[in-house]
């Protein structure tokens, strides 16, 4: 019932060709997108900021990211003496392949209806398949999983580096990426549970029936909010790009990196911000979901999609131009002392209300049980914070 | 075929990367030698249809606990965590010689029931069924083994406490007071 | 060729001993955890075949047990590493023999 | 308590009273008050005393003719292993137990510790409580737990209280025994385990030896593994090398209590328990343990004859008195038995009185080197004189107890054991060699000027030493009280050995204790 | 899909009144810490002792409660037969919570002492206690090594909380890579018999082994020889107790008693449950191998005891020896072997609580060597007196529980005619007795008068020892109630 229907009945000779057709077609629309990301992002900013940016090349400095790459590909490749030098090479392609990976399991169109399972097909070579790389039974957990295998990448580059800005740069990086993992995987969780299943296309499905089914309204926005704090400060863009942040630490972990390997790393960053707007396009606003209003009805959720991925794309460049970068305490302070209890909270808070819906509990005595647990955990969590905070005080006087 | 060409290729990462992890010289080598044979293991939970522990495999293991090692080397600084060096046994090397002997055989022992490895007994805690792994599990977790599951609570906060003890900074720097 | 349950029991097998051998020839504590860890993992592909080959859930669940308890063990492993450390910057191995084994 | 036989309950639990008296004096002398040690000797000292009274007490209520246990007092224990506090006390344990009594108190005002009276007294009295329980004990398990707790306070005393090298002997002292009852006990349960299949499980000896349900091969394995402990005990040849370091090394009063009392145990044990559990096994093994005996013997003598240490003399000649017990014991003849039992008592108050006396002699002389010591008698006549008669009666001497003692066992075993006999009989002579020219060394020749001043033997020591001077006459001129008393109850063993076994006693000549009688009188008369 | 999502998932029952122990336990340490940590005063030492005494006796009471239930009502389980509450697993809670009581009070003055902080560490005490307890009433493979590690991980933070001491640390160190080690070999037994049986549930494991004849043994007598030696590392018995001399002399003396207690007892708990509850029908395969383990624990527990010259470490090579015992009750296979282990395991563990709490009044300033003791005896004669009646207890001299402990251990084995075991087992209490001997006859025989060294009891550590001293001289004299409390434990067991 999950699982994308081509697989259905055996693999043939054609299944393989659809599947590697949508391998090459989802990387080479990656890769496009990246190089205007790159544009729009610059160009973005310029704007904000009252300038021109890059417009030499090609109409509108459209061709500037390609002419960076080609220049990035015939640049001398140095390597640090100090430099581990198997690892050091490797950093960059996990970075890289990681961020592709994550992508694999949008589903990029298909109509969708208000039911799991074969909804949201289109027929290509006459079989009937995902418009998604990839749907397996794990599908959301995929997300998490690359992402922590993302911060491998930066904790390697920064490491392999044998130098001092780069290796602090790096586990500064793969520190925030721990610490914001868990509340973006519970913020993963409170859709899940709404959704009933980790497939990417069945949570997608399930938000087919309109604006008021989108996770986003059912589950009360928290998660949401919670999910692109969080997401932001995975990508380690600004206002929490600590990790690169230049007055302290050079470059950051790919201070050593040069040429195409480090271009790697700009791809691999950039490509991540797409896949994180994809996901939560996907987890919160329905993914390809829209109004069908003539013709190639395949091709307008593909439009949809698109368009609300570039939504997010322009948030993130906003929030780029606009938010001052966070101190890292504070940075700590807000993934662990707001954003997981928060998310925590608000994932029991769905969890209650499901349970309530299903076993028919009385309405008054599950939330009041609940305010009660909100009230007793929130004096806890803060007498608990406060607690902490004398004690770091105390020792800062101290020492 | 598919299953035996993706076995083989599996087990020869698994195994090459256990190799690695006790061949290779840097702690940090090492590390990543362990997730080799991680993501060797994921892919035979894949191939073994049991999709969610693979990716649990990869997020937990590979995510969390391989990254704190490589924190910890971080922090020892690599030089201090490669030459970090402790003696456990008397005789060690004496030791693992009879523990790889007795351990082959084990492994010959069990290939010797490579006919019947199981005795065939099927379905007590909730037959198999690929489409539906997560929710079995989940199953699975919360009645049959819900008493385990609740004590991972315990032995978590063991952990946490042991964490903070160990790691913290006592509360005065006296000296070391060592042996005699 | 058929990919029996046997084929990963041995693989299992196999990983437990170059473990247990990594764990006894190896006198880095960070190699020895590690190799704890390859161990571990030989014994949760056992429990995920022996799984598959009984249809039987309980094996799979088993294994996320042993991650808990891995992960425990290697935050308390981890931090008596960073605590003999801390406590002794600078130490070797002769530093470390305190007890006569 | 009727289905164990016994014929008459005393009303008033008076071997309880026995055993817990001492042990509730020890309590009593370890909560004293630290600063008062001036009272701690005359508490403890009533409590043994009070005990010592007992003990005659029971002496005097104790029906002759009767060959069973009597005063039996039975409490159940611990039930669910069949083991019970089963007490009482027969012809065989009547004496040892007088002797325990009366022994304890003596030593207890005789000998004075110098430091720390206070555990001193407490464990002197703990370990005269242990003996009375291991003299009395018709429990296996009773048994076993006396004769391992009594190794407790005469350790403590060789430790504390010892000389020199009192370490190594209070260990050494320690271990052997341990280990020889280490296998007892697993003796001990594998009899009772398997008698189990007849009627439950129990410990209680006269139940156990009444149901005889081991085979053959098992009980003789059994037995050798009650022999073991015992004639590690006893100390029988080759496994006495425990013994003249504990003499040694021990202070005064554990030399003391340790010959006169503990090495009882070991013989006791034989008879109570390893005659009467294992008689097949006994006749079986009887041949071999009679040979150890008479090799003890002569070999104790011999070993003797060469000590430069006096005390270690002395120990050297309880080697030999006790393979003339073992003789005695083996020859399963109603005369030997009882001559071995007697014997004991002989033992006990001659060897006693022996380590007594040289005791006194080290704290004169803080030396108990022989060749050191010379001509004593002129400087103390009358401690020389006391000396001489109790040497006499270890040698054996017609006329003190130690012949009668000696006598009956050679007669009675003449009868079964002719050639073992034959060569015990040369011990006699050799322990007359031995210990007179032990005595001509120390007591005669040219006194040197240390020697002139050893002061002579003062009153208090002499009425200590009377008891004991008393006793060895008394037994050597008129043993019948004693002998008739031990009679039946040996008679009733040799007939349970001839139930069990295929051994039949030569029917005896004459009534044998009038023979003796006159024997001694005969030999007085010239 | 819709059949699963519609099908009525139905949780499993739970018995809560057995599972309050654990709770209370837990529930404490939990409450403690967050008392401590929010708090704006500084707690004493006092406090968290109290708790974990106060913690300790509630269970206690609950245990006893229970064990009139059980005996009542027959034993049960619950949590889908993850969880017994049965008379094993209520005589093990009784003996852990008073494994917690007497430690935390024996632990009392040497934190203060050292300056450790108490919260943290009665919060381990407790919860390693309630890891012990789940080892003690699980019912299934997977809880029983849950609760192995719970108590494993709690005790590897106990012996390096002293941080400043360099032993302590790297005893922690070598204990945790081979209790690591032997955990690993623990579960791949238990993946050994789940694939065998198809089940990790003890009495499903024994249900199924007595309806089904093997074509082939091959994977399930690995998977229990696994078992066997994981839980033999744990117990320290020959050849796998090589950690237990380094561990037991670098560990902070309390948590030294604690581990030679309740964590032996704990590892005991879980071998015979497994073997007795899962796979008695198994029993002529597995008997003779521990009764070959228990003789090489023996030997070498004896023999190499009485070559140390430090006395923890000779206590450690004796804490090897006694695992030696229990071994021989338990290759007896039967119920008066269980019983047996059961009531040695009771006195022991309170004796080796009251040893190294003498061992820990002593201080580590100069090490535990031998001749820090001398003079004892003169200078404190009632806490030499004390401890000379625990090691005699521990030699298995009449009139102490040892001896009773040991009798009962030769009469199981004697009960199932294995007497040349049983001689062994005699035959090394007498070596041993040679170590304890020495020890006494420090304390008591002074070659130059030395006074011995300064102790200042604490009354807690007092009435500890006080206890022992007086538990272990009852239970010798009077052993009656407790053999009947062992036997009690038994049969429930055997009826899983």
């Amino acid at each position: 019932m999950t699982g994308d229907p081509l697989f259905r009945d055996g693999v043939d000779l054609v299944d393989i060709g659809i599947m590697g057709l949508k391998v090459v077609v989802a990387f080479g629309f990656l890769l496009v997108a990246t190089m205007f990301m790159v544009w729009f992002e610059r160009k973005l900013i310029s704007d904000m900021q009252n300038r021109i940016g890059p417009n030499v090349a090609g109409p509108w400095g459209l061709l500037q990211t390609f002419a960076d790459g080609v220049k990035f590909f015939f640049k001398e490749d140095l390597r640090p003496e100090n430099a581990d030098p198997l690892v050091f090479r490797l950093a960059p392609y996990v970075s890289a392949v990681t961020a592709f990976l994550s992508f694999a399991i949008v589903p990029v169109g298909g109509v969708f209806k208000d039911v799991p399972g074969d909804t949201g097909t289109v027929n290509i070579f006459g079989r009937e398949t995902f418009l998604q790389v990839a749907d397996p039974p794990i599908g959301i957990l995929l997300l998490l999983a690359m992402s922590s295998i993302a911060v491998y990448g930066i904790m390697l580059a920064g490491w392999s580096s044998g130098s001092k800005y780069p290796l602090i740069g790096s586990v500064r990086a793969s520190a925030q990426a721990i610490s914001y993992e868990a509340a973006l995987g519970m913020s993963v969780v409170a859709v899940v549970i709404l959704a009933g299943t980790l497939s990417t296309h069945d949570i997608v499905a399930r938000q087919a029936g309109g604006l008021n089914t989108w996770f986003l309204v059912t589950s009360g926005v928290v998660p949401f909010i919670v999910f692109l704090i969080a997401a932001t400060a995975e990508l380690n863009r600004p206002p929490f790009d600590l990790v690169e942040a230049e007055q302290e630490l050079v470059g950051g972990f790919h201070t050593e990196y040069s040429s195409i390997r480090f271009a790697l790393f700009f791809l691999a960053e950039f490509m991540n911000v797409i896949t994180m707007s994809a996901i939560m396009v996907t987890l919160f606003f329905g993914g390809p979901a829209g109004p069908i209003f003539f013709g190639l009805t395949w091709f307008w959720p593909t439009i949809w999609f698109m368009s609300k991925v570039m939504v997010f794309l322009f948030i993130f460049v906003w929030f780029r131009a606009t938010l001052p970068r966070l101190r890292y305490d504070q940075l700590m302070d807000l993934g662990w002392k707001v954003l997981i209890p928060l998310s925590l909270f608000w994932l029991m808070f769905i969890s209650l209300k499901e349970l309530r819906a299903s076993n028919d509990w009385n309405w008054v005595a599950t939330y009041g049980a609940a305010a009660g647990g909100l009230l007793l955990g929130g004096t806890l969590l803060v007498t608990a914070l406060r607690a902490g905070d004398r004690a770091y005080q105390k020792d800062s006087e101290d020492a | 075929m598919v299953d035996t060409i993706v076995f083989l290729v599996a087990a020869a990462i698994c195994l090459t990367g256990a190799v690695g992890v006790i061949l290779a010289r840097n702690p940090v080598h090492s590390a990543l030698m362990l997730v080799m044979t991680l993501f060797g293991i994921a892919v035979q939970f894949v191939s073994q249809e049991a999709h969610f522990l693979a990716a649990v495999q990869v997020i937990v293991y590979a995510g969390a606990i391989v990254v704190l090692f490589l924190f910890v080397i971080m922090l020892l600084g690599v030089d201090t965590a490669q030459n970090l060096e402790i003696g456990i046994l008397p005789a060690q090397k004496w030791a693992a010689l009879c523990f790889g002997v007795g351990s082959l055989a084990l492994t010959g022992y069990i290939i010797m029931a490579v006919d019947n490895p199981v005795t065939g007994r099927t379905g007590l805690s909730g037959a198999i069924d690929d489409t539906a792994n997560v929710r079995l599990l989940a199953r699975s977790l919360f009645s049959n083994y819900v008493y385990a599951f609740e004590l991972t609570s315990l032995l978590l906060v063991i952990a946490v406490i042991g964490a903070v003890v160990l790691a913290r900074k006592p509360a005065k720097e006296l000296p070391d007071e060592a042996g005699r | 060729m058929i990919v029996t349950t046997s084929w990963y029991l041995v693989l299992g097998a196999l990983l437990f001993i170059i473990g247990g051998v990594g764990l006894l020839v190896r006198r880095n504590p960070l190699i020895m955890l590690m190799c704890v860890e390859l161990m571990l993992n030989g014994i949760n592909l056992s429990f995920v075949a022996f799984s598959t080959a009984l249809g039987d859930i309980g094996g799979q669940t088993v294994v996320f047990f042993v991650l808990v308890v891995a992960a425990a063990e290697v935050v308390v492993g981890l931090g008596l590493i960073v605590a003999i450390l801390r406590r002794a910057p600078g130490s070797t191995a002769d530093d470390l023999s305190v007890l006569k084994g | 308590m009727d289905i164990l036989g016994s014929t008459e309950v005393a009303s008033f639990p008076v071997l309880n009273v026995l055993i817990l008296l001492p042990a509730i004096g020890a309590l009593v002398v370890a909560l004293l008050p630290k600063n008062r040690p001036e009272i701690v000797r005359p508490i403890g000292a009533l409590f043994a005393l009070g005990a010592g009274a007992m003990s005659v007490f029971v002496m005097i209520k104790f029906q002759m003719s009767d060959s069973g246990f009597q005063f039996e007092s039975y409490q159940s224990w611990i039930p669910s292993l069949g083991i019970s506090w089963h007490i009482g006390v027969d012809g065989i344990s009547l004496w040892l137990v007088v002797l325990t009594g009366l022994i304890t108190p003596i030593v207890l005002l005789a000998v004075d510790p110098h430091h720390d009276p206070k555990p001193y007294t407490a464990w002197l009295l703990l370990l005269q409580a242990g003996s009375f329980g291991a003299f009395l004990a018709l429990d296996l398990f009773l048994f076993f737990v006396m004769f391992e707790i009594v190794l407790v306070p005469m350790y403590m005393l060789i430790g504390g209280w010892g000389y020199n090298d009192r370490r190594y002997a209070a260990t050494k002292f320690f271990l052997y025994t341990m280990a020889g009852s280490a296998l007892m006990l697993v003796a001990i349960v594998t009899v009772a385990v398997l008698s189990a299949k007849d009627g439950g499980l129990t410990f209680d000896v006269v139940e156990l030896a009444n149901r005889q349900s081991l085979a053959t091969n098992t009980s003789r394995l059994c037995f050798v593994a009650f022999a073991l402990a015992f004639v590690i005990k006893v100390p029988v040849a080759p496994f006495h090398t425990w013994l003249p370091d504990a003499h040694t090394q021990a202070p005064t009063a554990g030399s003391v209590v340790l010959a006169a009392v503990m090495l009882k145990l070991g013989a006791y044990g034989l008879l109570r328990f390893g005659l009467y559990l294992f008689p097949e096994a006994a006749v079986w093994l009887a041949p071999t343990l009679v040979t150890l005996g008479v090799f003890g013997v002569i070999y104790g003598a011999v070993v003797a004859a060469m000590q430069k240490d006096l005390k270690r003399l002395v120990a050297y000649s309880s080697v030999a008195h006790m393979g003339f017990i073992i003789l005695g014991i083996f020859a399963f003849t109603t005369q030997s038995l009882q001559g071995g039992i007697l014997q004991m008592v002989n033992h006990g108050l001659s060897t006693g009185a022996l380590f007594l006396m040289v005791g006194m002699l080290y704290e004169r002389r803080k030396t108990r080197a022989i060749a050191e010591l010379k001509g004593i008698q002129t400087a103390a006549p009358v401690f020389a004189g006391f000396f001489t008669v109790i040497m006499l009666s270890s040698v054996g001497v017609p006329g003190f107890n130690g012949f009668v003692g000696e006598f009956l066992i050679l007669i009675g075993s003449f009868e079964t054991r002719r050639w073992w006999t034959v060569i015990a009989a040369t011990g006699v002579i050799l322990a007359a060699v031995y210990l007179l020219w032990a005595y001509q060394r120390v007591f005669h020749g040219e006194p040197t000027s240390a020697d002139e001043k050893t002061p002579d033997l003062r009153l208090r020591e002499g009425l200590v030493l009377t008891p004991f001077i008393v006793g060895i006459v008394f037994l050597g001129i008129y043993p019948k009280p004693v002998l008739e008393r031990i009679e039946p109850a040996v008679d009733r063993l040799l007939s349970h050995i001839e139930e069990y076994s295929d051994y039949e006693r030569p029917e005896p000549n004459t009534p044998v204790i009038i023979d003796v009688h006159h024997a001694t009188e005969k030999e007085e008369g010239h | 899909m819709k059949t699963i999502s519609t099908a009525i998932f139905e949780a499993p029952s739970v018995d809560w009144w057995g599972l309050l122990p654990q709770m209370v336990l837990l529930g404490v340490a939990l409450s403690l810490l967050l008392i401590t940590s929010i708090s704006r005063r500084k707690f004493s030492t006092a406090f968290s002792t109290l708790c974990s005494v106060l913690a300790g006796s509630t269970v206690f009471l609950i245990a006893l409660g229970l064990w009139g239930d059980v005996q009542e009502l027959g034993p049960r389980s619950s949590l889908a037969s993850a969880f017994a509450v049965d008379g094993f697993s209520i005589f093990f809670t009784i003996l852990i919570s008073l494994g917690v009581i007497t430690t935390a009070l024996i632990s009392h003055s040497y934190i203060e002492r050292e300056g450790i902080d108490s919260a943290e560490y009665h919060a381990l005490l407790m919860c390693s206690a309630a890891g012990a307890i789940v080892m003690a009433s699980a019912n299934d493979l997977i809880v029983l090594f849950i609760g192995l590690e719970a108590l494993s991980i709690g005790l590897y933070v106990m012996i390096a909380i002293h941080t400043r001491r360099v032993e302590a640390r790297e005893s922690a160190m070598k204990y945790f890579v081979l209790g690591a080690f032997s955990s690993a070999f623990f579960l791949y037994g238990i993946a050994l018999v789940y694939g065998a049986t198809g089940s990790t549930n003890l009495v499903q494991i024994r249900d199924y082994l007595d309806q089904v004849a093997f074509r082939d043994e091959h994977i399930l007598l690995a998977g229990i020889g696994l078992l066997l030696i994981g839980l033999a590392f744990k117990v320290a018995a020959a050849p796998f107790h090589f950690w237990a001399p380094d561990v037991y002399q670098g560990a902070p003396s309390p948590v030294t008693g604690y581990m030679a207690s309740i964590a032996k007892a704990a590892g005991f708990a879980a071998l015979l449950r497994v073997f007795f509850a899962a796979l008695p029908s198994y029993k002529l395969d597995w008997s003779p191998i521990i009764s070959a383990l228990a003789i090489l624990t023996l030997v070498v527990g004896a023999v190499m005891a009485i070559l140390q010259t430090d006395v923890k470490r000779m206590l450690a090579f004796s804490s090897v020896s006694h695992a030696g015992y229990v071994l021989v009750a338990i290759q007896s296979a039967n119920a008066s072997g269980t019983s047996a282990a059961l009531f040695y395991l009771f006195t022991y563990s309170f004796v080796v609580i009251g040893s190294f709490g003498v061992v820990s009044l002593m201080g580590w300033k100069d090490g535990h060597s031998l001749d820090r003791y001398s003079g004892i005896g003169s200078s404190r004669p009632v806490l030499a007196i004390t401890f000379t009646v625990f090691l005699l207890a521990q030699a298995g001299v009449p009139l102490t529980s040892g001896f009773v402990g040991k009798f009962q251990v030769i009469t199981s084995a004697v009960d199932v005619e294995n007497y040349i075991l049983a001689s062994i087992a005699m035959l090394t209490a007498v070596i041993s007795a040679y170590m304890y001997l020495k020890i006494v006859m420090t304390m008591y025989v002074t070659e130059n008068n030395s006074e011995g060294p300064d102790i200042t009891i604490h009354w807690t550590g007092g009435v500890v020892l006080g206890g022992i001293l007086v538990f272990t001289l009852v239970v010798g004299i009077i052993p009656q109630s407790l053999i009947n409390f062992s036997q009690n434990a038994v049969p429930v067991l055997i009826a899983g």
